[in-house]
C-alpha cells in the first residue's frame, strides 16, 4: 500500500501552518517524520487522521484519491494517530480497559458489553507492548508514561494499516524506548506502515526506514535513513549547521544552597539525601517511575514530605505550597506541561509573565502592560518561541513552543534553585541546544539547577554532578565524566554498584 | 499514610452516603416509631419517584459532560400538556401520552441542536431554555392551573375528565414501579451496553471521543432527548398524582434533582454520574424530608438540614482527595 | 355547660369538668396543619393563628408548608395520615387530587377543616370548607374606587390567574367593568413568583413613565405582594396622583399604608390569624362530635388610609383592632365549653 | 472561509450583546416613546442594581474557575440580618450594615474553606450552602416577614425605625451609583490588578498556577469572600428599596445573575466572566423587562422572550467557534 500526500496547505488564523507539503511512504516501513518545532508534523499528520481538514491539495492511497473528513473516516481507513498531547487523547475517569478499547467498541454490535472478555482484550493489548498496567485503575491515576503506553495499547488493540505515533518516546526512558521500538518493528513486519515522530534523532537513524524532513510548514527531504547521518538531518531542518550541542560555559561552584537529609514521602520517594550547591547543574537520572518527578514536586512544596529534612541557604524549610517555595527563590519547571505548566487559553505574553507579574505593578497591584510586553517579547525572542504574536492563545502552539513556554515563564524572574523536569521533552534539537545553553548560563550565573531527565545522554553532557534514582532511592552519585550511558542505565535499572 | 487510614477513606467514598442512610433511618426510627412502618415507607419511595425521574434525566445529560438545567421547566410543560388534552380536549389516554413526549423530545432535540452546531456550553444554553420553556408552558395555560370542569377563556365549562387509567400512574404501586424500572433500564444502559459507555466516554474527554471515531453528536442528541424524555415522565407521573396542572409545577424540582444527581456520584465509589446513585440520592433527600416532619422540625428549618446533609455526603465523598 | 371552671384531679387523672368528653380526660389532640403555601406573611400570620389557637386549646400543633409544591403537600398529608394525626387543617389543597386525599383521611376517622381549597371538598361528609369571602373582598375594594371616582377612572390591574381566589376576585372585576363603563383598564400586569413584589415594583415603575401624571388614576391591586410592589413604586417616582386599591392585609403592608403619602388608600382583609384561629376551633367541634357546617366564609373588612392615619401610635396587624371595630375578634364557633378548655389550660 | 466572513463573525462575537441591546432600545422606542425617557431609562438602571451586584459576585466566582450558587440566599440573608438590626434591636445603620457583612463574610469563608480543604466541587458546594442558609434565613426570621412596628412572638411590639440614612441606599441616585461603583471597581480589579490577572489564571489552570508559585487557595478564599461581599451588598440594597425582609428575598435574583454574568463573558470578546460585561448582561435581562411591560406582553410570555434573547445572546457569541 501506497500513501501519497500531495501538495497539502492548512492555515490558522495568523499562522500558514502547511505549505504545499508533500509526504509519501508506503506499507512496511517505518517512516520518520522530523522537523524543528513548528514545521508542521503534528498538522500534517492530524490532516490526515482526519482531525483538521487541510484547505487544499490531495491524499492518494494505493494511487486513489481518498476523503478524510472526520477521524471515523480515517478510522475506516486504517489510520491511526497516537496523539502528541496524551491528555487530549484520554479519558481520565474511565478504566484502562475502556481506554484501550475505545476505538474497538465500535466494531462490535451487541447490545451488552461483556466486561471479563473486555478487561482480557485490553490486558493482552497491553501485554504485546511488555507492560503491566492493571486495566481496571482509572487512567487519571496514571503516570504520564503510562498514559502513552495505554494510547499505544489503544492503537495497537484496533485493525490499523496506518499508525502515526506522534512523539511517542518523549515520555519514555531508553529502556522503554527499547521495548516500543520492538514493537514497533513486529508490526512493520505484519505490513503496517507506522509513520514516527520524534525529535531524538538517534533512536530514528536507528530505527526507521525512510526519513522525511519538514521546515516551516514544507516538505524539505526524503532519504533512506541508512544514507543520512545526525547532522545532515539537522542541517536539512534547522536550515543551517548545528554547533556543540552542550555548552562549555565556565562556572564556579559556591556556597550550598539545597540539601535533603532522609527526605521520603513513604510512597514514591525514599530516604533521599541530595545537595545541591550554588552554580551548579546537578543531573537527576533515572528511568520512567523512578521518582524524579516525585522529588522534583517535594522539594518544591508540591507534594507533603512524611519525614526528613529540606534545608534551603543553610535554614531549614517546611515548604507547604508551592508558593513558598517560589517565595525562598525556587522555580520548577513541570513534566507536565500541558496540565502543570502552561495556561493554555491565555495568551503568549500572559503565560510568560505568569510568575513575575509583581515586576510590572505600580501601587495598588495595578499592572504596567507596556513593560509586560516588552519583557515578554525579549523571552519569546530569547528563547525562540515561534508564535505568531504575542496575544496568541498558546493552546494554538506547538508542542515544542508550549514546552519552552512553560520554562520562558522561569526566566524573568530571578530564582536561585531552579528545578527542570524533562524540560527538554518534545522539544527540537535546535531548541534543545538552546535550553542548554539556557541552564548553563543560570548555572555561570551562580544559580543552583536540579536537572531531571531519563535521556541519559543529556544528564552526563549537561551536568556536574548527578544523582541516579531508582525506585525511589539515590542509587548512587556519580561524575559524569567517569561514566557511560551504559553504567548509568545499569544503575538506573537497580543494578549493583561496579567501580 | 498507613494502609489502614487510607482504607477508612475510600470505604466512606464508597459506602457514605449509604451509611448516612441507615444512620437516619436508625435515627428516625428510634424517635418515632412510626418512621419504619412499611406505609411511611411507601409514601417515601412515593414522594421521591418524581425527583428521582428527572434526576434520571439530569444524571443522562451529565454522562456526556452536558448539563440539563431544563428538566423542571420540561416537566412542566408535559404535566401541562397532558392534563390539558384530557381536560380541554377529551383525548384518550395514549394520545395525550404521546402528545406529551413529542413535545418534550422536541425541547431534547432544540437544546442538543443549540449545544451541538452553535457550540453553546451545555449549562447556559439549558439555562435559557428553561426560562422559554418555562414561559412556553405558562403561555400555554395562559397563566392559569388546569382542573377538570374548570372555567374556559369563552365562559363555558371544560368537559373533558382524566381518564382512570391515567390516574393509575400516580398512584401506589405503579408510581414506585415506574421509578424502579426507570432506574434499572437507565443504569444498564449507562454500565452495561456500548452506548453507556460512550456516553461517559463523551463525558469524560469530547475531544478524546471525537478522535476515536465516536458519533459525539448523536450521542449528545440521544442523551438531551432521554434527559427531556425523563423529565417528561417525571411531569407525567406529577400530573397523574396531583390531577391538575399548575403552573410551574416541574420547577421545584430542579433543585432537588440536581442535588441527587450529585450525590450519586460517588455511590459504590462510581465517581461518575450513575442511575443507582442519583436514587440513592434521591431516598437520602426523602428520607430527610420524611424524617424532619415526622420529629417536628419546623419547616422553615428543613432547608438547613438538608442542605448540611448534602453537604456532609460531598464532604464525605470529596474527603478522599483531599490527602 | 357550666360557667365555673374546674379542674381536679391534678396529680393523677386528669378531668376537666364542662367540657366535651373528647377533651375531658386531657387526653392527647395531635393537629397537623399542612399549608400548600409558603414564604408569604399571611402564611406566617394564618399559622400563628392556628398555633396559638391550638395550644390555648391544649392540642399538639404541628405546622408544614410546603411551598407551593403539590407534591410536596401531598407527601405531607400522607404522612400525618399515616400517623395517625386525630385533626388534619388543609390551606390552599386547589388541586382535585387533594379530594382523593381528604377522603382517605376520612376514611381513617381523621377530622379535616380546609381554608380556600378546591370547593369539591365541601360535598364530602363531616368536611368544613372555609374561605376568605372572595367575592366581598373584591366587591368592598372595587365599589370603594367607584364611588371614590364616580365611576370614571382609568386604571391598572394587578392580578395573576391560575389560583382560585384569584379567579374568583377577577370574576368580580370583570362585573365592575361592565357595570361601570367609565373605568378604563388602562394596563395589567400580574406575576406569582417569590419576589412578586419587587418585579411588580419594577414593573408599577415602567407603566408609571408611559403614564405621565394625570393619566393614571388608581390601581386595583388583587393581592397584598402586588399592591405593596406598586405602592413603593408609586413613591419611588414620587407621583401622589395614583390610588392603590388593594386587598388583603399584613404587617407589613400596614407600615407602608401608614407611611406619609402613601398612595395606597383603601384594603379589604380578613384577619388571617384569625382566619387561623377560626378553622381551629372549628376543627374542636368536629372533634368533640358536635355538628358543623359544610361551608363557611370569613369577613372581609375594608381597612382606610384614613382610618389608621387616625391613630397616635403606629398601627399592627393587633392594634388594628383598636382602630378598624371588630378586627381580628370574632366569636364564631366560641362555644362556651371551648373558652372553659382555654381558661382550664390558661393555668 | 475568506476573512472578511472571519470578521462579520468576530465582530459580532465583540459587539453582539451591545447590538442587540441597541437594537432592542430602538424597537421599544419605536413602539413606545416612553421608552426613551430619562425617567424611564433611571428606571431601568434602578430595577438591575440588585440583580448586577449579586452577578458580580457570580462573576468574581467564576474568576477562579469556581461558581457560587449560594449567592442568592446570602443576599436573603443579609436583608433579613439588615432590616432584623434596626426592628428588633433598633441599631444604628452602621453596625447593621457591619454585621450584615460580616455574617456574609463567614458564609464566603465556609464556601472557601469547604472548596479548598475538603475539594468539593464549587458547584455542588455551594449548591448545599445555599440550602444551607435559605434555611438559616427562614429561621431566622421563623418564615415571617421582618417589617416596622411587627407584633414579636412574645406578643410585644418592634419598636425599632429603620434610620432615613439607610433607606438612601435603595433610592435614586445611590442605588445606581452603587451599581456603577461596584461595576467599575470589580472590573479594574479583575483586569488591571495582579491579583485580579492571578484569579483569571487559577481559573484557566489550577494546577498551572499553583506550580507557578501562586498562592491559589488564598485568592479562593478571597474570590468566594468577595463573592459573599457582593450578595450581600445586594441583599441590603434590595433592603433599603423595599425596607422589609420578606422571606427568601434574594432567592430569585439567582438565576437572573447567573444569565447576566454569563452573557458578559462574551462581551467586547473578553471571553472571560467579566464586571463590564456582566453589567452589560443585566441590562439586557432589564430592558427586556421593562420594554415588555410597556408593550404589555402578558406577563407569563415575558419568560419565553426572556429565554429567547438570552439564547439569541449566546448563539451569537459562541456560533463563533462552530467554523
Ligand atoms: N489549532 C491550531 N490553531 C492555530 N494554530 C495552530 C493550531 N495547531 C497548530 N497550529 C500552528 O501550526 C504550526 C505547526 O504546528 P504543529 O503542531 O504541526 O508543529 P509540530 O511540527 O508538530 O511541532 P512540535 O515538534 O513542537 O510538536 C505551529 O506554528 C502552530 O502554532
Ligand atoms: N499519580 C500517580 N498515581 C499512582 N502512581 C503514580 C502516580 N505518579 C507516579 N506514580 C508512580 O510513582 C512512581 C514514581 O513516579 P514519578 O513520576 O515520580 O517518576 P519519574 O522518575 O519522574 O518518572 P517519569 O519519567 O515518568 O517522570 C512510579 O512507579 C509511578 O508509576
Ligand atoms: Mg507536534
Ligand atoms: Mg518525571
Amino acid at each position: 500500500m501506497k500513501l501519497e500526500m500531495n501538495e497539502i496547505s492548512l492555515a490558522f488564523p495568523g499562522v500558514k501552518a502547511l505549505e504545499q507539503a508533500e509526504f509519501e511512504a508506503e506499507s512496511g516501513e517505518i517512516h520518520a517524520l522530523i522537523g524543528a518545532n513548528g514545521a508542521g508534523k503534528s498538522t500534517l499528520m492530524n490532516v490526515l487522521a482526519g482531525v483538521h481538514q487541510a484547505n487544499s491539495g490531495t491524499i492518494k492511497i494505493n494511487g486513489e484519491l481518498v476523503e478524510i473528513g472526520t477521524p471515523k473516516q480515517a478510522l475506516a481507513y486504517g489510520i491511526q494517530l497516537v496523539h502528541q498531547e496524551v491528555d487530549m487523547a484520554l479519558f481520565p475517569e474511565l478504566t484502562v480497559t475502556e481506554n484501550v478499547l475505545s476505538t474497538q467498541l465500535i466494531t462490535q454490535k451487541p447490545l451488552f458489553l461483556s466486561w471479563s472478555a473486555m478487561h482480557r482484550r485490553a490486558e493482552q493489548a497491553l501485554r504485546e507492548l511488555d507492560v503491566d498496567i492493571p486495566v481496571k485503575k482509572r487512567v487519571m491515576d496514571l503516570t504520564l508514561a503510562e498514559k502513552q503506553l495505554v494510547l499505544l495499547a489503544r492503537a495497537l488493540a484496533t485493525e490499523c494499516r496506518i499508525l502515526i505515533l506522534d512523539e511517542p518516546t518523549a515520555p519514555l526512558s531508553n529502556s522503554e524506548t527499547a521495548a516500543l521500538f520492538r514493537v514497533v518493528k513486529t508490526l512493520k513486519e505484519r505490513g503496517l506502515l507506522l509513520v514516527f515522530i520524534s525529535h531524538r534523532l538517534q533512536e530514528l537513524l536507528d530505527h526507521c526506514d525512510h526519513i522525511t524532513v519538514m521546515r516551516d510548514g514544507k516538505h524539505v527531504l526524503k532519504q533512506a535513513a541508512n544514507q543520512l547521518t545526525t547532522g545532515a538531518i539537522v542541517e536539512a531542518m534547522l536550515g543551517k549547521k548545528m554547533e556543540a550541542q552542550f555548552p562549555d560555559v565556565p562556572r564556579t561552584r559556591g556556597a550550598e544552597w539545597l540539601r535533603t537529609e532522609h527526605l521520603s514521602d513513604h510512597k514514591r520517594v525514599k530516604d533521599v539525601s541530595i545537595r545541591l550547591h550554588q552554580g551548579e547543574i546537578v543531573g537527576l537520572a533515572g528511568l520512567v517511575g523512578a521518582g524524579k518527578t516525585e522529588l522534583c514536586k517535594l522539594l518544591f512544596g508540591a507534594a507533603r514530605s512524611r519525614s526528613g529534612t529540606i534545608t534551603i541557604k543553610g535554614k531549614t524549610a517546611r515548604l507547604r505550597s508551592p508558593h513558598e517555595a517560589v517565595k525562598k527563590g525556587m522555580a520548577l519547571v513541570p513534566e507536565e506541561r500541558r496540565k502543570e505548566g502552561i495556561f493554555v487559553e491565555e495568551t503568549v505574553a500572559r503565560n510568560v509573565t505568569a510568575v513575575s507579574l509583581a515586576n510590572f505593578t505600580t501601587v495598588g497591584a495595578f499592572l504596567k502592560e507596556r513593560a509586560e510586553g516588552e519583557r515578554a517579547e525579549e523571552v519569546v525572542s530569547q528563547l525562540g518561541i515561534k508564535t505568531p504574536s504575542l496575544l496568541t492563545k498558546v493552546r494554538t502552539l506547538s508542542g515544542g513552543n508550549q514546552q519552552k513556554i512553560a520554562i520562558g515563564k522561569w526566566m524573568i524572574d530571578d530564582a536561585d534553585i531552579y528545578l527542570f523536569d524533562e524540560p527538554t521533552k518534545g522539544i527540537d534539537v535546535g531548541a534543545k541546544r538552546d535550553v542548554y545553553q539556557l541552564i548553563a548560563r543560570l548555572a555561570a550565573r551562580g544559580k543552583a539547577v536540579l536537572f531531571a531527565s531519563c535521556e541519559l545522554a543529556e544528564v552526563i553532557g549537561l551536568s556536574d554532578r548527578i544523582y541516579v534514582m531508582y525506585d525511589g532511592k539515590i542509587a548512587q552519585e556519580v561524575a559524569p565524566d567517569r561514566t557511560t550511558e551504559e553504567a548509568l542505565l545499569h544503575l538506573a535499572t537497580g543494578g549493583a554498584v561496579h567501580d | 499514610m498507613t494502609n489502614g487510614k487510607l482504607d477508612v477513606v475510600s470505604f466512606f467514598y464508597r459506602y457514605g452516603t449509604i451509611l448516612l442512610i441507615v444512620l437516619l433511618i436508625i435515627g428516625f426510627s428510634l424517635v418515632n416509631p412510626a418512621f419504619l412502618q412499611p406505609a411511611n415507607l411507601l409514601s417515601i419511595l412515593r414522594s421521591i419517584s418524581i425527583v428521582t425521574l428527572i434526576a434520571i434525566g439530569i444524571t443522562i445529560s451529565l454522562s456526556v459532560g452536558g448539563f440539563d438545567l431544563s428538566v423542571g421547566s420540561t416537566a412542566s410543560l408535559a404535566n401541562a400538556v397532558v392534563i390539558s388534552l384530557f381536560v380541554w380536549y377529551a383525548q384518550p389516554t395514549w394520545i395525550a401520552l404521546i402528545t406529551g413526549f413529542a413535545v418534550a423530545l422536541c425541547i431534547g432535540l432544540f437544546n442538543a441542536w443549540m449545544i451541538v452546531k452553535i457550540r453553546i456550553p451545555d449549562l447556559l444554553l439549558t439555562l435559557a431554555v428553561m426560562f422559554i420553556v418555562q414561559g412556553i408552558a405558562l403561555t400555554y395555560t395562559r397563566g392559569a392551573t388546569i382542573s377538570q370542569n374548570m372555567i374556559m377563556s369563552d365562559g363555558s365549562y371544560a368537559t373533558g375528565q382524566i381518564p382512570e387509567a391515567f390516574s393509575l400512574l400516580g398512584r401506589l404501586p405503579y408510581i414506585i414501579i415506574i421509578m424502579i424500572v426507570a432506574v434499572i433500564v437507565v443504569h444498564l444502559f449507562l454500565t452495561y451496553t456500548k452506548h453507556g459507555r460512550y456516553m461517559y466516554m463523551i463525558g469524560g474527554n469530547e475531544e478524546a471521543a471525537r478522535l476515536s471515531g465516536i458519533a459525539v453528536n448523536r450521542y449528545k442528541v440521544l442523551a438531551y432527548s432521554l434527559s427531556a424524555f425523563f423529565a417528561a415522565l417525571g411531569g407525567m407521573v406529577l400530573a397523574s398524582r396531583v390531577m391538575t396542572a399548575e403552573i410551574n409545577a416541574g420547577g421545584p424540582y430542579l433543585m432537588d434533582a440536581v442535588a441527587a444527581a450529585f450525590i450519586g456520584f460517588a455511590v459504590l465509589g462510581a465517581g461518575k454520574p450513575n442511575a443507582f446513585g442519583t436514587f440513592i440520592g434521591a431516598i437520602l433527600i426523602g428520607i430527610l424530608a420524611n424524617g424532619l416532619i415526622l420529629l417536628n422540625v419546623p419547616y422553615y428549618a428543613m432547608d438547613i438540614v438538608k442542605g448540611s446533609v448534602l453537604a456532609l455526603a460531598l464532604a464525605v465523598t470529596y474527603y478522599k482527595q483531599t490527602n | 355547660g357550666e360557667s365555673e371552671q374546674t379542674a381536679s384531679g391534678q396529680g393523677g387523672e386528669t378531668s376537666i369538668e364542662g367540657v366535651p368528653e373528647r377533651f375531658a380526660t386531657g387526653e392527647e389532640v395531635n393537629v397537623r396543619v399542612i399549608r400548600k403555601l409558603g414564604g408569604d406573611d399571611h402564611t406566617a400570620q394564618f399559622l400563628a393563628g392556628v398555633q396559638e389557637e391550638g395550644q390555648a386549646l391544649g392540642f399538639n400543633v404541628d405546622v408544614f408548608a410546603a411551598n407551593g409544591d403539590t407534591a410536596k403537600f401531598h407527601d405531607a398529608i400522607n404522612q400525618a395520615i399515616t400517623s395517625g394525626v386525630d385533626g388534619l387543617i388543609l390551606s390552599h389543597g386547589d388541586d382535585a387530587a387533594t379530594v382523593d386525599a381528604v377522603k382517605r383521611a376520612r376514611e381513617q376517622g381523621i377530622e379535616v377543616v380546609a381554608f380556600d381549597s378546591i370547593s369539591e371538598l365541601s360535598d364530602l361528609d363531616g368536611v368544613t370548607l372555609t374561605s376568605q369571602d372572595d367575592e366581598a373582598l373584591a366587591q368592598l375594594a372595587l365599589d370603594q374606587l367607584v364611588d371614590d371616582y364616580n365611576g370614571e377612572a382609568n386604571i391598572a390591574y394587578l392580578w395573576v390567574d391560575g389560583f382560585p381566589p384569584m379567579v374568583r376576585r377577577n370574576a368580580v372585576y370583570t362585573e365592575v367593568l361592565e357595570e361601570h363603563p367609565g373605568i378604563q383598564e388602562l394596563s395589567r400586569f400580574g406575576v406569582a413568583s417569590e419576589d412578586t413584589s419587587v418585579q411588580t415594583q419594577n414593573a408599577v415603575a415602567a407603566l408609571l413613565n408611559q403614564y405621565p401624571e394625570g393619566d393614571l388614576d388608581a390601581i386595583f391591586a388583587t393581592w397584598d405582594a402586588f399592591a405593596i410592589g406598586a405602592a413603593r413604586a408609586i413613591q419611588e417616582a414620587g407621583r401622589t396622583d395614583v390610588s392603590i386599591y388593594g386587598i388583603d392585609v399584613s404587617n407589613a403592608d400596614l407600615q407602608i399604608i401608614q407611611q406619609e403619602d402613601s398612595a395606597w388608600a383603601y384594603t379589604a382583609a380578613v384577619d388571617p390569624k384569625l382566619i387561623g384561629a377560626i378553622n381551629t376551633r372549628i376543627l374542636a367541634k368536629k372533634l368533640a362530635g358536635e355538628e358543623t357546617p359544610a361551608t363557611y366564609d370569613l369577613e372581609a373588612t375594608l381597612i382606610s388610609r384614613e382610618d389608621l392615619a387616625g391613630s397616635s401610635e403606629p398601627v399592627n396587624m393587633v392594634t388594628l383592632a383598636d382602630v378598624i371595630p371588630d378586627w381580628g375578634e370574632s366569636d364564631a364557633f366560641e362555644e362556651e365549653w371551648i373558652t372553659t378548655l382555654k381558661d382550664y389550660y390558661k393555668q
